[in-house]
């Protein structure tokens, strides 16, 4: 048996050519005769539309066409709902308003587009913007919380009878009881910061009708392209498979590149149809801050219930959840955020309610930890808070009440984002704390360390805190895996790859059944020519979900193989083995026969086959979990604070993290190292500001501050625990959450644990030094 | 985010440069090095109608000993130019220090000395060590020369005393007098990000550790760079102590500054960076000197 | 307005001579103009260093310049460093420690690095990573990108 | 969101009223303005050349004027709009005499700024606005210095000097000129209320940035 190709780091196949200038990103993409599209975006945020004049930008040399959602004609509908609510839910209620391609009647967020131009070069549709006029009567903007639900707030969708878009709650056990029963009970209102993807590369779609063979060629950066072909094709009266939609190398997604339904899905489509050229859009960084999608802006009415010895009772969590200016991403950010108030403790009752509220602001859907983050936060913060209530340490009330591992598998009761029973399925959840715990040397710090330091006056905190990460959920996933007549061997799925290392890991996965090289294998993400069915990167599922289809397609093609070589080398199929490229008898190795002539051989020319005969050395498979994967794991943090500037050093930062399986181990570091950055930029550098009129004013990384290599700590150490989960036969969870989820909070308990004998009572999980310098300021004072 | 048009100019000399600023009068703008310039004009913020581009006068390019031990640096010398020169680097530690707190490599080795301080940006740095080492400004029109300090130069955030039809040809430094030591202190969001609130200081000692001069030029904390007068009032003719520095720190960040609030600070935030920087770069000051 | 330019500029030792817009961004022009698509555009206001190339062997943001300013000087991008085949030590080196995942803003760390690689042969964890401070990565964390410089130092000094 | 602003002019209020009559000083003290027109009664458009720093743009703009109360106060409703962004605001304004002579200023708004000007201007908004709202007092102080200079020695003409970024100001008082025969609340309204909206927004900017 060759060496297994699981578990090792494999460097990655896909380096070479993103090394050297050969990637393929979508502003590579250019065609003779390309037309350039711009969009024209409304500076207001609440307006009614009453005109809008595009005469004179017509008249531009170098336009071609400019269209309003009037120009559209019939064509002009509301988007579908990317995300259904679930149903699971009694009593929940869900106003779905998603997206208007292009704003008709009423603008609703300031950066909603109003019109496209269409011209010879993107400088010349940009020219043209400025000569399309809109004329609108503004109306007030609706965008802090809580008062977008007062009877007197303005009505952003005016058909409903308010701004409410969603109220779902959700209760286990009883909080009344707890509350009634509790020795002490702690309410905080608690904020979440709001937080952009900022992926490097910004969007971009191209479109090209080819008019003879009545085919539309797209090419888009879009984490799911199977529901975004499906809904161009609804839009365009096609089939599913007039369209071939690909994504080419995109440069990072962390979920707002999942949005379909959008104006460059739904509008550059049809224009490519209708003036029969290619079409280009590709979104500037401005765009991308005004309107691609946003996250983590919540406000939670917070309450925890303890037993004076640290027992908890019970947690209630009434939020206010920002979908922005609607809702197509359905409930997926707040029921993630309800099902990770719970994390990885025993909180026998629990009462959660969901306020989705529409505001006057670009639409809210997933950002890497998409509302997992949210719900670590407030119920680390509550602890942290209790512990200060009750005199506890605050690791020694986490370890009080963390789930033991023999209550794994443990059914939390709540409905998820994948509208079943959220389930914890399997790891150590104390072994983690421990872990972290002392590698840190949390103890030594506290007793021995921290109290000489704030003798020299020095300001340096330390903070543990524990979070999960909900992953792999379903529906499914699917790919095919085909050993080609060279003997090397290709997969295809129509997952989408923003540099997770699919190229790679994929591969890896299929060698270990095939005995291939990983060179040998290749990969096709995200080519609906290639490949049907699925759903998209979202949630940290791809490895779990396609490498399990993988997986399962790889056995069903080594079985292949083996039968038929089998048949040809006249050996039973026990005495064979795959390996090397090769399928031989194991005690003969030179007695062979090669994976391409098998391939070869599977693929008869001539002659009759037998009955239920299926051609070809492939296999296709589909897996579809019963529920999410749960990862989870510990933090710790030592912050070093200048109380005089308020300026903050990240002295240490150790993570224990359990996502079962490793299938490249270099590759899951790479995510958890890219999760911490941008967890610590959540927490000290990033945040997206509206003023009191509904302006973005951070619309550019000069006020949006980009977590920079200085703004990182020496060295993210990194700890493994590995227990596979028992949902797929690798045992993967996902981990591409797992760093974003779980720094603000142990930020905040760092931060507060540095300056002792102050109550900083730390509410909200954005701290620049400023904000932090008000906080002491503010806590010497009383 | 693509500019909108403009007429282009690239003159190849002085007086090409300045017969054509003169022509353009108000329709034109010079281009240095453009790093300020360029991200504006992409955001459609600034659309200058006609670009008078100097990066191929060559004459303006050029780093120069004086010969009272001063340096006189062409406009169009590029910042990591002056950053990496020997003689600056000996003759104006502190100005290799400040440079080295713009932005990143990559701008600086296009951004222009002279540029920047025409540009007059209030968060920027080399107005500030303009105004800090008393650099006096040759500026330059079709009509002929005129001199202007540094403290007289700048008149608003963006705005100095340069006419449409004149450019700052060269900046002189004066010589750091003997026993000078000076500090370089800034807080700012992120490495090479704007400044929230920044200090550069001199201070000039006589043999008996007592202040000849003290100097304190604080940006980003103001509509222009600030040159603090208090510093030089309390510690001239003293020898400094801690006390005395905590003072004059607690006064200028008060009295003499004028930052605001913005989205990554408050007022009152920023009024303390001040108190504690200048407090830090005299104190630094002050113990270099004494080296 | 559209008056052109000449411009003769040398991209990775060829001369390219074109009539060009005067607003034409360099980034572009390379681009597009010229079809080298390895250097790239992340936020077209001098930020995020994804379009880093050298002129003249320096390193600057091809988005803040105009195509039209660097007429007569010498460009080099990605395409001048390393093939697939036959990589760069500097890309042997990201490869070796994973120092990219999507690989869009990679183009810009290597000019970068290969800058100051050149004054800067033995560069400590520190030194390195603040010499890619003016260049944005989302996915990396930027642990890797630094111990890939400090791998490449090594690697050049051995050749 | 409120604003509040006061200024203090050294004169009495009939001459800092009829200081703002004067076009001169009026347009000097708003540097750009191009041209300005009424569209009805109580309507009035202008266009504004907004040259800052970096910052460049053409506005064109509609202004609204309200309980005019000579020489004590007046609302103003007015916005712009232009390639960098728009501007809207309403205010209100008091002149109210001092017992040293002097004049207090109080002024009170809303504004909201939209546009390219708002989402990646912030970081020169402080500073600029500080200083427009500064240059512009100042100017307004000296004029009123010579006018009550003048009012004193009986001289027929006013010295006094613009500061030299006020090229298109200087156009703009040309053609105000040529209106003299309208009347006093027309004229007020072209030549105090682009200032005093100009003043109160910038003013709003100020404060409107919380952290």
């Amino acid at each position: 048996m060759t060496e297994s190709t699981i578990s090792k780091s494999f460097k990655r196949n896909e380096d070479p050519r993103l090394l050297t200038g050969n990637g393929n990103y979508i502003d590579d993409i250019d065609f003779p005769g390309m037309l350039h599209v711009a969009i024209k975006r409304s500076d207001y945020a609440h307006a009614r539309i009453k005109k809008i004049d595009t005469e004179e930008a017509k008249k531009i040399p170098g336009v071609v066409a400019v269209y309003t959602a009037e120009d559209l004609g019939d064509y002009w509908r509301p988007g579908p709902l990317q995300v259904p609510p679930p149903t699971a839910i009694k009593g929940s209620v869900f106003h779905a308003r998603p997206l208007e391609c292009i704003a008709k009647h009423k603008i609703r967020f300031s950066g909603e587009p109003v019109a496209v131009v269409v011209a010879e070069s993107r400088y010349i549709a940009e020219d043209a913007l400025d000569f399309i006029y809109l004329d609108v009567e503004p109306l007030q903007y609706v965008g802090e919380l809580e008062k977008t639900l007062d009877p007197d707030a303005p009505l952003i969708h005016e058909d409903l009878e308010s701004n409410l878009a969603a109220d779902v709650v959700q209760e286990v056990g009883s909080w009344e009881k707890a509350a009634a029963e509790a020795d002490v009970v702690i309410k905080k209102r608690i904020v979440t910061n709001h937080v952009a993807g900022a992926a490097l590369e910004n969007r971009g779609l191209i479109a090209v009708w080819d008019d003879n063979f009545k085919i539309l060629n797209v090419w888009a950066t879009t984490q799911g392209p199977i529901p975004m072909r499906n809904s161009i094709a609804r839009y365009l009266g096609l089939m599913e498979n007039q369209i071939r939609l690909m994504n080419p190398d995109i440069g990072g997604g962390f979920g707002p590149k999942i949005m379909s339904s959008q104006i460059d899905d739904v509008v550059v489509p049809w224009i490519a149809m209708k003036l029969k050229k290619p079409i280009k859009w590709v979104e500037d960084r401005r765009e991308n801050f005004l309107g691609t999608t946003s996250e983590r802006d919540q406000v939670h009415y917070a309450e925890i219930a303890l037993k004076n010895d640290g027992t908890i009772l019970g947690v209630k969590d009434v939020f206010y959840h920002n979908t922005g200016a609607y809702n197509p991403y359905g409930m997926t950010i707040p029921l993630n955020t309800q099902t990770h108030v719970i994390s990885i403790y025993n909180i026998p009752n629990y009462y959660t309610q969901i306020k989705m509220v529409f505001t006057n602001q670009m639409v809210v859907t997933p950002v890497r930890g998409a509302g997992r983050s949210h719900g670590i936060f407030v119920m680390e913060r509550l602890l942290d808070f209790a512990a200060k209530e009750l005199g506890m340490d605050p690791v020694e009330l986490r370890r009080k009440n963390i789930l033991p591992p023999e209550k794994l598998p443990f059914r939390t009761g709540v409905i998820g984002q994948d509208f079943v029973e959220n389930v914890l399925d399997s790891g150590n959840y104390p072994l983690a704390l421990e872990k972290t715990v002392d590698a840190i040397e949390y103890e030594k710090f506290k007793k021995e360390i921290q109290p000489k330091l704030r003798a020299e006056g020095k300001n340096k905190g330390i903070g543990v805190i524990m979070f999960t990460e909900g992953t792999a959920v379903g529906p499914y996933e699917g790919a095919k895996v085909m050993v080609g007549v060279t003997g090397k061997v290709n997969i295809v799925c129509a997952y989408s790859n923003q540099g997770q290392g699919h190229y790679t890991t994929l591969a890896q996965i299929a060698a270990n059944q095939l005995g291939v090289d990983i060179k040998d294998i290749s990969v096709v993400i995200g080519d609906t020519g290639q490949w049907q069915w699925g759903v998209g990167a979202f949630a940290s599922r791809g490895i779990t979900l396609v490498g399990t289809a993988v997986h399962q397609a790889s056995v069903k093609v080594r079985e292949k193989a083996l039968e038929l070589a089998s048949k040809l080398l006249n050996t039973p199929k026990d005495e064979l083995e795959v390996a090397d490229g090769v399928v031989r008898v194991a005690d003969v190795p030179e007695h062979f026969i090669s994976l391409g002539e098998l391939a070869m051989r599977a693929n008869p020319t001539r002659g009759t086959v037998e009955e239920g005969m299926e051609p070809g050395l492939e296999a296709a498979s589909y897996y579809g979990p019963p529920h999410g994967a749960t990862g989870y794991g510990c933090l710790g943090l030592i912050l070093d604070i200048d109380p005089e500037t308020a300026k903050v050093k990240i002295e240490r930062l150790v993570i224990t993290d359990d996502c079962g399986t490793n299938i490249n181990p270099m590759i899951v570091d790479g995510q958890i190292h890219g999760g911490l950055q941008m967890g610590i930029g959540e927490a000290f550098y990033e945040n997206l500001v509206y003023d009191d009129y509904g302006q973005l004013v951070t619309a550019s990384f000069m006020d949006y501050l980009f977590p920079q290599a200085t703004d990182m700590p020496e060295k993210f150490e990194i700890k493994h625990l590995v227990t596979p989960s028992p949902l797929n036969p690798l045992g993967i969870k996902g981990i591409g959450e797992a760093g974003a989820i779980c720094v603000p909070a142990c930020f905040m308990q760092a931060l507060e644990d540095a300056f002792e004998g102050m109550d900083l009572d730390i509410t909200q999980s954005f701290m620049g030094p400023s904000k932090l310098f008000h906080y002491v300021q503010k806590a010497k004072g009383a | 985010m693509k500019p909108a048009p403009f007429d282009y100019y690239a003159p190849t000399s002085l007086s090409e440069a300045l017969d054509k600023l003169t022509e353009l009068g108000y329709s034109g703008k010079v281009l240095a090095g453009g790093q300020s310039l360029i991200p504006a004009m992409n955001f459609r913020m600034a659309r200058p109608t006609a670009l008078v581009d100097l990066g191929k006068v060559k004459e303006l390019s050029y780093i120069k000993p004086t010969a009272d031990g001063g340096m006189a640096i062409g406009t169009m010398t590029r910042d990591s130019v002056v950053e990496e020169d020997l003689l600056v680097s000996e003759r104006f530690p502190i100005l290799v220090k400040t440079i080295k707190h713009i932005a990143h490599k990559q701008i600086r080795n296009r951004g222009t000395f002279g540029g920047a301080i025409a540009h007059a940006d209030p968060a920027a740095q080399l107005p500030a060590a303009a105004l800090l080492l008393d650099a006096n400004l040759k500026v330059l029109s079709k009509a002929g020369e005129r001199w202007v300090k540094a403290v007289d130069f700048f008149i608003g955030p963006f705005m100095t005393v340069l006419e449409p039809e004149e450019l700052l040809a060269e900046v002189v430094l004066p010589p750091l007098a003997p026993r000078t030591g000076a500090s370089y202190q800034q807080v700012s969001r992120q490495k090479g990000g704007y400044a929230q609130a920044a200090v550069i200081s001199t201070v000039t000692l006589d043999g008996a550790d007592r202040v000849k001069e003290a100097r304190v030029a604080l940006f980003s904390v103001g509509e222009y760079p600030l040159l603090a007068s208090k510093p030089n009032q309390v510690l001239a003719g003293q020898v400094p102590t801690a006390e005395a520095i905590e003072e004059i720190a607690a006064y200028v960040a008060k009295n003499e500054c004028d930052p605001g609030t913005d989205i990554h600070g408050t007022e009152e935030y920023r009024r303390n960076l001040v108190h504690v920087l200048v407090r830090r770069a005299l104190t630094e000051a002050v113990q270099q000197a004494k080296k | 307005m559209t008056q052109k330019v000449k411009v003769a500029i040398t991209v990775n030792g060829t001369l390219y001579e074109r009539d060009v817009e005067p607003r034409l961004l360099l980034s572009d022009f390379i681009r597009h103009d010229l079809g080298l698509k390895g250097t790239h555009v992340g936020c077209e206001h001098g930020l995020c260093g994804a379009c880093t190339v050298l002129i003249d062997g320096h390193s600057a943001r091809s988005c803040t310049l105009f195509a039209v300013m660097v007429d007569g000087s010498e460009i080099k991008t990605v395409e001048s460093l390393g093939t697939i085949d036959n990589m760069h030590p500097l890309q042997e080196a990201f490869h070796e420690k994973h120092a990219l995942q999507c690989g869009f803003c990679t183009p810009g760390f290597l000019m970068t690095a290969v800058e100051y690689l050149e004054g800067n042969p033995n560069p400590t964890a520190e030194q390195a990573r603040e010499a890619i401070d003016g260049n944005f990565c989302r996915c990396t964390g930027y642990e890797n990108i630094v111990e890939a410089v400090q791998l490449a130092a090594k690697k050049m000094a051995a050749h | 969101m409120k604003i509040e602003g006061t200024h203090v002019f050294n004169g009495p209020r009939e001459d800092v009223w009829e200081m703002f009559y004067d076009p001169n000083v009026l347009a000097s003290a708003l540097p750009g303005a191009q041209k300005m027109e009424m569209v009805k009664e109580d309507e009035y458009k202008f266009e504004m050349n907004v040259r800052v720093g970096p910052v460049s743009g053409a506005f064109t703009g509609e202004m609204q004027l309200e309980n005019v109360v000579k020489p004590d106060s007046l609302t103003l409703k007015g916005g712009g709009k232009g390639a960098p962004g728009f501007l809207n605001g309403v205010g209100n304004v008091k002149f109210k005499e001092q017992e040293d002579g002097t004049t207090l200023m109080e002024y009170e708004g809303e504004v909201n700024i939209g546009g390219a000007l708002a989402s990646v201007g912030q970081r020169m908004i402080d500073s600029v606005a500080k200083s427009m709202i500064r240059t512009g007092f100042e100017t307004l102080d000296k004029a009123l210095a010579a006018r009550l200079a003048a009012k004193e020695t009986g001289a027929k003409a006013v010295e006094f000097k613009a500061p030299t970024e006020a090229q298109f100001a200087k156009e703009v008082a040309k053609d105000m000129v040529k209106m003299e025969n309208w009347s006093a609340e027309t004229k007020l309204v072209f030549y105090i209320v682009p200032v005093i909206a100009v003043i109160i927004l910038l003013a709003f900017i100020l404060k409107s940035c919380g952290a």
